[in-house]
């Protein structure tokens, strides 16, 4: 409806494969971008963005980390929490032990040390296909666990075995308050969102999908199974190795092993299953509802004068999530993302239906 | 079989280490002896939950992560039920429901996706886990609860006469792998003898043969889905009478998965011997090997058994994907 | 085959000795055969006669248990598909095996995954080199595209295109990958009959235009006979047959193993 | 048009004119390997001038014709106007005709050199070689497929390029001098056109005819440099021509040529040309297509769609126009161009179009006011190729449905006792080729041109065209019959695809029906009709009754038009096939010969005008691969209600 492609035509290569090709696209997301960081924190409440925004935000980018395996490359893990807690012990270790480190080349680091992780724990993925390898990647999970809670070096010998962080520092900017915190994820964001985007587009990119939708067509038309599988687990974890420490320094500031278990992971898995998988605008979708979700059902009850204890509505946020997922994959297994992309075809097709 | 050797030799050294404890004089025959009924005892509960996994990766082509929620599941039922009425009610009650669940799973989650790729069928059971945790905990409550099996649980000296200090048996544990070891001679029977069972081992080797010879495929996915609920509750009740009932019974309830990867995905055979191999496995590595590195490394503890089994899995997966019985697969272009 | 842009040259690939078997089944059993440059060479046989296994050898999905492969006077043992395609040997699939998930040009793109060198830091920024290398192939594609006239689809996913043009993608994917040996496996397959000339219009084209060998499976007796130079016939994993279309129509063997006379 | 032709009187000096003035701006794209290749006029005047000094060193001379066969291409527009800065003359020639007929246009115009799109055009020249021995050079632009080609006329355009390149390199001057011979008398372009009778006719227009009428309807427009056409009908239509070559020269603006003839909808909504020319026909389909994708929409939509397309109607014209409307309305009408008008006009490409034209037959009032209502500046023009086409536009402001507006400047026109019209302007041709007969009858010595069409000025001066003259008869009473006035009426109906009228001399007016496949066939589909094909649903009862509802609506409209009301159509009956060009049926621009489907069906003509209720028919027709074949069906035949003239007193 609102689209007004024509004299939008592409003389160059170079223009028909830009990131949004649509004028109305780039001019909404212009639009989007400059008011999530200019109007955002001039109206929003410190409530908001501590238990929406922030949270948001992180999860986000580990959801787009995750997609990249299992939405692109098709390999599935249900452990990637335990990369975001290399990527966090990581970054806390590297801020302890020396001190002077630039927060930007520490989060590099430390997702670069999650990246290697994610490779060793994807390294039987080569050999073994699709549901096996949930189990590796479970081991995965159940191994960090234990590691980061029994061995004391990575806590600095911590008595609780939880670690405290100081507030970040990046070039002289202290990043403290809720607004502070909001915009600087939000750069990240947006920085890893691009990388991402570029990435699948790119030949890179390609080989993943082509892992993902035919593995042995993908071999024998040159594709080194190898390179492109263990590629898709060092890039994701290195995505969810970031959010891991950004969600350690930024948001929790304080953490214990636990902050990390199965359950994020499945969280992190239902994000991308809601959101769609194979889609990086999904994983912003399933972020912002799993976020969203324990709010409006903690809110929703109280709304309408319906009593119900904090237990009970934990075990509903499960029992929706687990509907919303069966649901999902019965009616749209692209997730939210799919729905989206046929409203922007109806848009564009408007008036008409197809 | 030139290609077989790293199978040879990671079992070798399985075997090496089994012995170590004895060998080297680390442990007394007797505390050796009693570890290792010990890991056979969870071994056997180990099987229980993978055999009912394979049960259904065999006839239904799912990869059930929902398993662990399952045991949780009816273990919750039958340690609620069993407050209001006796046990063996409360049990065949337990039973009634799993089969009804079974209905429910079938119908909602199994029959729209049929024909769907693996992947998404397992994220389904994935739904099916976050569904079955909140609503057991909902209908049936969060806290931990017990069930009593009536039987004495001090433990009993045996074999004083062979080993110096004699070895401590738990008579319920006794009780609960005889039980376990009769139902897994109860599904034998069931599939070797009756029809149901010829027929479900037809739908295994080839869903659309056995469609084609008129097989119901809906419904043996009910029968293979009750029978894997029912394995899930005998599961269930013998964990909850020795650990109670709570939610980290769904994650123990998860080792089930290495198991089977061990055993290979397909082979009932696979699943009873690889949860025993698990089972002692990860317990003589917890109680011999555990306290070494807590010393070596100075750990907060040890708590190894929580990855063990997948790390073993993972080793035996490198050198031999396909599981210890599982068939080899071959690619078809 | 009047008309040829490239005369026939020497041997490129030979199959010596090939046997395959899985378990306790022989799908191959010592089959040698040689092709030319710039050849179409045509593999037949009845159902279950081992022409899919032979193709599946060649590429190195399978491996067979004992004879080799020699290609550019290379002999090679135990490789890997993707080795194959790196040495230049290239193949389409009788079912389709295209990226679902991507559009026509994605899938197309996919083929020139092995010639494309940027490494991941510059993808990740699109930096100059990444995005160069991209426009270059795009390009290359682009003629690829042309040559086998999909234009009106290049922006389609390819699940919603008819059977016969997903043929033409797989086989355009297929020559994005510029190699001298193309294995077409029943390229003809499930095609009506305009499909079908279109198909054999374009296989010749290849041949013709970018002088690329050709090897194929098919079962239309006629197509083989229209547009291959040689024929190998197999039948139960075992050649029974070697020449022009014209000597094997006239080889009792074949004719046999045709009419299903027991052996 | 900032800058001043004064001058320029040929093509080539105009494009030298442009590649200084307006070097870098895009002159041509073309959508090729998915993106839209774009020469500049620099570009553009390079490559003209490099093949022209190509042809000159094949032996290319003044006065020499160059035919070019295929579609719109950048190249072959550059080899146009190679041609021309030699003081040749391009014969461009329709891509879709039968190599049989390429024969004649050939031998007439002696054509010696030609320029082939691709195999396909080659093939059918070199088919038709042996029939013209003069034809020594035939130059192809795409090579695929052309490696075994051995014969010796046949050379790449490349090559030709190559070697003019060079020859260019060594004496630049050469064709400064060629150019600079040319003068605007000279002959520019020769256009075949496809007469209902007897051999086409090579239509000679001079440099001067064509600048002159461009730059006047340009000058009406207020074209520029920055407006874009998009070329998609036949360049050897003078319709196509005009806009894609002899008006961009003038204007300087931008030329996009599709990628294939299924991208062109797609390929037009990227592009969003502001200039665009359509041929009712083309109008008619978009709108068919538009209406039955409308019919798929859901509740909500389709609701939406007819009340604005309902407000549309009553307000859109008078908006476009200019007049006044009431606030409510133009505040509604601009709700209706947010939610429909304006993404309609997205689809069908056409957001950008500042002005578009339609020409070439007459155009329903319906149609017509579709596109106007939903703030399409579609307009009508009149013309033809023998008056390098401007002679009468409607102004802005002053659009109507049934007139085609006044005379373009520089145009005069007037009529004879038997109301055919005649023009008098710089833009009339200079003669048919080699045809002094013709030249004759067409032209007279005060240069006055006999269009053969009859029709009228109303009283603001817009031209009114009924009919041909030559068709316009009487019945036996002597009432005015004017078979083309009523065919047109009676295909604005969806349902009706061709009609053709019969009367002459007659007692009554008869009317054989062709239906329209697709609108008839949903039609069927949503009344769960089940029909095999054309034939099976042609006969159908139902359909038979849905032609006579419109049959009727015509009669009814023609009882109050008091010189018609005579004429109202009595019996008709529904063709069993669909009349084709291939058949003889139609011209190769899709209009009926009604003298060859007289004579072909002359059974049919007088089971009609005998009363007769079925008649049994066998047919031949000719396959798309040249077969033939018969064709046999019962015909039924149907009587249509007659009204009473208004407020007269004559029954039928």
């Amino acid at each position: 409806m609102f689209y007004r492609e024509n004299g939008q035509f592409k003389s160059s290569y170079a223009a028909d494969q830009q990131l949004l090709p649509i004028l109305q696209d780039r001019v909404f997301m212009v639009a989007l971008v400059a008011f999530a960081f200019v109007v955002v924190p001039l109206v929003v409440s410190d409530y908001v963005f501590l238990s929406l925004l922030i949270p948001f935000l992180i999860l986000a980018l580990a959801a787009i980390g995750l997609n990249l395996v299992v939405g692109y490359c098709g390999q599935i893990s249900i452990g990637h929490a335990a990369f975001m807690a290399v990527g966090a012990y990581a970054a806390y270790n590297l801020v302890l032990r020396i001190p002077q480190l630039n927060f930007l080349i520490v989060l590099v680091l430390a997702g670069l040390v999650a990246a290697a992780v994610g490779m060793l724990f994807g390294i039987p993925s080569l050999r073994i296909k699709g549901l096996y390898l949930a189990v590796a990647t479970l081991g995965a999970q159940f191994f960090m666990d234990w590691l980061f809670a029994r061995v004391k070096w990575f806590t600095n010998y911590a008595h609780s075995g939880s670690v405290q962080t100081a507030p970040v520092e990046l070039f002289g900017w202290s990043i403290d308050s809720p607004q502070e915190k909001y915009v600087f994820l939000l750069a990240v964001l947006i920085l890893f969102t691009v990388i991402a985007r570029n990435l699948v587009r790119g030949h890179i990119g390609r080989a993943w999908m082509a892992m993902r939708d035919m593995d042995v067509a993908a071999e024998v038309i040159g594709i080194r199974p190898v390179y492109a599988k263990l590629s898709a687990f060092a890039v994701s974890s290195f995505f969810v190795g970031v959010a891991g420490a950004l969600w350690g320094f930024v948001h929790l500031g304080s953490w214990e092993p636990a902050a990390f278990n199965l359950t994020l992971s499945l969280n992190l898995l239902f994000m991308i299953i809601i959101g769609g998988m194979g889609s990086i605008l999904g994983s912003f979708f399933g972020a912002a509802f799993i976020v969203v979700l324990p709010i409006v059902l903690n809110q929703l009850p109280q709304f309408l004068g319906i009593p119900m204890s904090t237990a009970m509505i934990s075990h509903l946020e499960f029992m929706i999530f687990g509907a919303l997922i069966v649901f999902f994959l019965i009616v749209e297994p692209h997730g939210l993302a799919r729905l989206w992309a046929i409203g922007k075809e109806k848009l564009r097709l408007w008036p008409f239906p197809h | 079989m030139a290609r077989n050797w790293p199978v040879v030799l990671l079992c070798a050294a399985l075997l090496v280490g089994l012995a170590l404890p004895l060998a080297t004089g680390a442990s007394p025959p007797g505390f050796y002896v009693e570890v290792l009924l010990g890991g056979l005892m969870t071994g056997v509960l180990y099987s229980l939950v993978a055999m009912g996994f394979a049960l259904i990766f065999k006839a239904s082509g799912v990869f059930n992560f929902a398993q662990g929620a399952m045991v949780l599941f009816a273990a919750l039922a039958v340690a609620r039920l069993a407050e209001r009425m006796p046990l063996w009610a409360a049990i065949l009650l337990g039973i009634v429901v799993m089969i009804a669940l079974a209905f429910v799973i079938e119908r909602v989650v199994l029959r729209p996706l049929v024909n769907q790729e693996g992947i998404a069928l397992f994220m389904a059971t994935l739904g099916v886990t976050f569904f079955l945790d909140g609503f057991g905990q909902t209908v049936w409550g969060s806290d931990i609860y017990k069930i009593d099996l009536g039987i004495a649980k001090e433990p009993v000296m045996v074999l004083q006469g062979l080993f110096q200090g004699g070895i401590l048996i738990n008579k319920e544990d006794v009780a609960a792998a005889l039980v376990a070891v009769a139902l897994v001679a109860v599904l034998a029977l069931f599939f070797q003898k009756t029809a149901t069972g010829r027929a479900l081992r037809a739908v295994a080797d080839d869903h659309q043969a056995a469609q084609s010879i008129g097989i119901p495929l809906n419904r043996m996915w009910v029968i293979v889905w009750s029978v894997a609920g029912i394995v899930a509750l005998v599961a269930g009740v013998i964990w909850g009478s020795r650990l109670g009932v709570q939610f980290s019974v769904s994650l123990v309830a998860l080792k089930a998965l290495p198991v089977v990867i061990l055993g290979g995905l397909t082979s009932v055979t696979g699943a009873i011997v690889g949860g025993l191999i698990i089972g002692v496995g990860e317990k003589m590595a917890e109680v011999f090997l555990g306290p070494v590195l807590v010393k070596t490394f100075d750990l907060a503890g040890g708590g190894i058994e929580n990855w063990f089994a997948y790390v073993l899995a993972l080793l035996f997966l490198l050198v031999r994907p396909q599981g210890l019985f599982g068939e080899k697969h071959i690619d078809r272009v | 085959m009047s008309q040829r842009g490239n005369p026939i040259g020497e041997v490129i690939l030979s199959v010596e000795g090939v046997s395959l078997a899985f378990g306790g089944v022989r799908a191959l059993t010592d089959v040698s055969f040689e092709v030319r440059e710039h050849e179409v060479r045509a593999i037949i046989g009845p159902n279950g006669a081992g022409k899919s296994s032979m193709l599946n050898v060649i590429n190195g999905v399978y491996h067979p248990q004992q004879g080799t492969i020699r290609f550019l006077g290379q002999t090679y043992h135990d490789m890997d598909p993707h080795e194959t395609a790196l040495a230049g040997i290239a193949r389409t699939f009788q079912n389709l095996a295209l990226f679902k998930g991507m559009s026509v040009l994605e899938n197309i793109l996919t083929g020139r995954n092995l010639r494309m060198r940027a490494n991941l830091l510059l993808q990740a920024l699109r930096a100059g080199p990444a995005l160069r290398e991209e426009i270059e192939h795009r390009e290359r594609v682009e003629h690829i595209i042309d040559f086998l006239e999909i234009q009106p689809w290049r922006k389609t996913p390819v699940g919603r295109l008819p059977y016969g043009l997903q043929k033409r993608v797989d086989l355009a994917r297929a020559l994005a990958m510029e190699p001298r040996v193309l294995l077409l496996d029943e390229p003809m397959a499930g095609m009506n009959l305009e499909e079908k000339q279109d198909m054999c219009r374009f296989i010749l084209d290849v041949n013709d235009h970018f002088g690329t060998t050709i090897v194929l499976i098919e079962h239309d007796m006629g197509v083989v006979m229209d547009i291959s130079d040689r024929v190998v016939v197999l039948d139960y994993g075992k050649k029974i047959g070697d020449g022009t279309p014209h000597e094997v129509r006239a080889s009792q063997a074949v004719i046999d193993a045709y009419l299903g006379v027991s052996h | 048009m900032a800058d001043s032709l004064a001058g320029l009187d040929t093509f080539p000096k105009l494009l030298a004119h442009h590649a200084k003035a307006r070097g870098a701006l895009p002159a041509l794209r073309e959508k090729s390997l998915g993106i839209w290749q774009t020469w500049s006029w620099k570009r553009f005047a390079d490559e003209a001038r490099a093949f022209a000094c190509g042809l000159a060193a094949a032996g290319f001379k003044r006065g020499d014709h160059l035919a070019i066969v295929g579609d719109n291409r950048p190249r072959l527009y550059a080899a146009m106007c190679a041609a021309q800065c030699l003081g040749g003359i391009p014969v461009p020639m329709y891509q879709d005709a039968a190599a049989a007929e390429m024969a004649f246009p050939i031998q007439n115009a002696g054509v010696e050199f030609a320029l082939a799109e691709d195999q396909e055009q080659v093939d059918k020249l070199l088919e038709i070689l042996p029939q013209c021995p003069a034809l020594k050079r035939i130059y192809y632009d795409d090579p695929r497929g052309m490696r075994h080609y051995k014969q010796p006329q046949l050379a790449p355009y490349d090559t030709l390029l190559e070697q003019g390149r060079a020859a260019l390199a060594r004496d630049p001057a050469l064709l400064e001098t060629e150019i600079a011979k040319g003068s605007g008398s000279d002959t520019a372009a020769m256009f075949f056109t496809s007469g209902t009778t007897g051999n086409p006719k090579g239509v000679v227009l001079t440099h001067h005819a064509l600048i002159d009428r461009a730059a006047a309807a340009a000058e009406l427009e207020g074209l520029s440099d920055r407006d874009i056409v998009i070329a998609y009908l036949p360049p050897a239509w003078i319709g196509q021509n005009i806009f894609s070559y002899a008006q961009s020269f003038v204007t300087g603006y931008c030329i996009c040529c599709p990628e294939s003839a299924e991208t062109v909808m797609t390929d037009m909504r990227e592009i969003g040309p502001t200039y665009y020319f359509a041929p009712p026909r083309v109008l008619e389909a978009l709108l068919t297509q538009v209406s039955i994708r409308m019919e798929d929409a859901g509740a909500i939509k389709r609701g939406l769609y007819r009340y604005f397309m309902a407000l549309a109607q009553r307000v859109g014209g008078a908006i476009l126009d200019g007049r006044p409307v009431g606030a409510a309305d133009r505040l509604l009408y601009r709700l209706g161009d947010l939610l429909v008008y304006g993404p309609l006009r997205n689809v069908l490409g056409m957001s950008r179009v500042r002005v578009a034209y339609t020409a070439g037959e007459a155009i329903g009032p319906d149609l017509f006011k579709f596109y106007r209502s939903i703030g399409i500046n579609l307009k009508q023009l009149y013309g033809s190729t023998e008056t390098s086409v401007f002679v009468c536009i409607q102004p802005n402001g002053q659009v109507r449905a049934d007139t085609v507006g006044p005379a373009v400047k520089g145009v005069e026109l007037k009529f004879t006792p038997q109301r055919e019209l005649l023009i008098r302007s710089p833009g009339l041709f200079k003669e048919y080729y080699k045809n002094p007969q013709a030249t004759l009858e067409a032209k007279d010595p005060e240069g006055w041109f006999h269009t053969g069409d009859a029709g009228y000025l109303d009283q603001e001066g817009h031209l009114k065209i009924i009919d041909r003259v030559k068709d316009v008869g009487t019945l036996a009473d002597g009432t005015l019959f004017a078979p083309k006035y009523l065919e047109n009426k009676l295909k604005f109906f969806p349902y009706v695809k061709e009609a053709v009228m019969f009367g002459h001399g007659r007692d009554r007016v008869c009317a054989f029906v062709n239906i329209d496949m697709e609108a008839v066939g949903s039609w069927a589909e949503k009344r769960n009709l089940p029909y095999s094909g054309y034939t099976d649903l042609a006969s159908r009862d139902e359909v038979f009754e849905l032609v006579r509802e419109c049959v009727e609506k015509v009669n009814a409209d023609l009882a109050a038009e008091p010189e018609l009301a005579g004429s109202q159509i009595s019996r008709f009956l529904i063709l069993h096939k669909e009349l084709d060009a291939d058949d003889g049926e139609l011209t190769r621009t899709r209009k009926v010969r009604r003298g060859a489907i007289g004579d072909k069906y002359r059974e049919l003509v007088e089971a009609l005008h005998d009363g007769r209720q079925v008649v049994h028919v066998e047919t031949q027709v000719r396959y798309e691969d040249g077969r033939t074949g018969l064709t046999s069906a019962d015909l039924k035949l149907r009587d249509a209600k007659i009204f009473s003239p208004a407020g007269a007193k004559k029954a039928a």
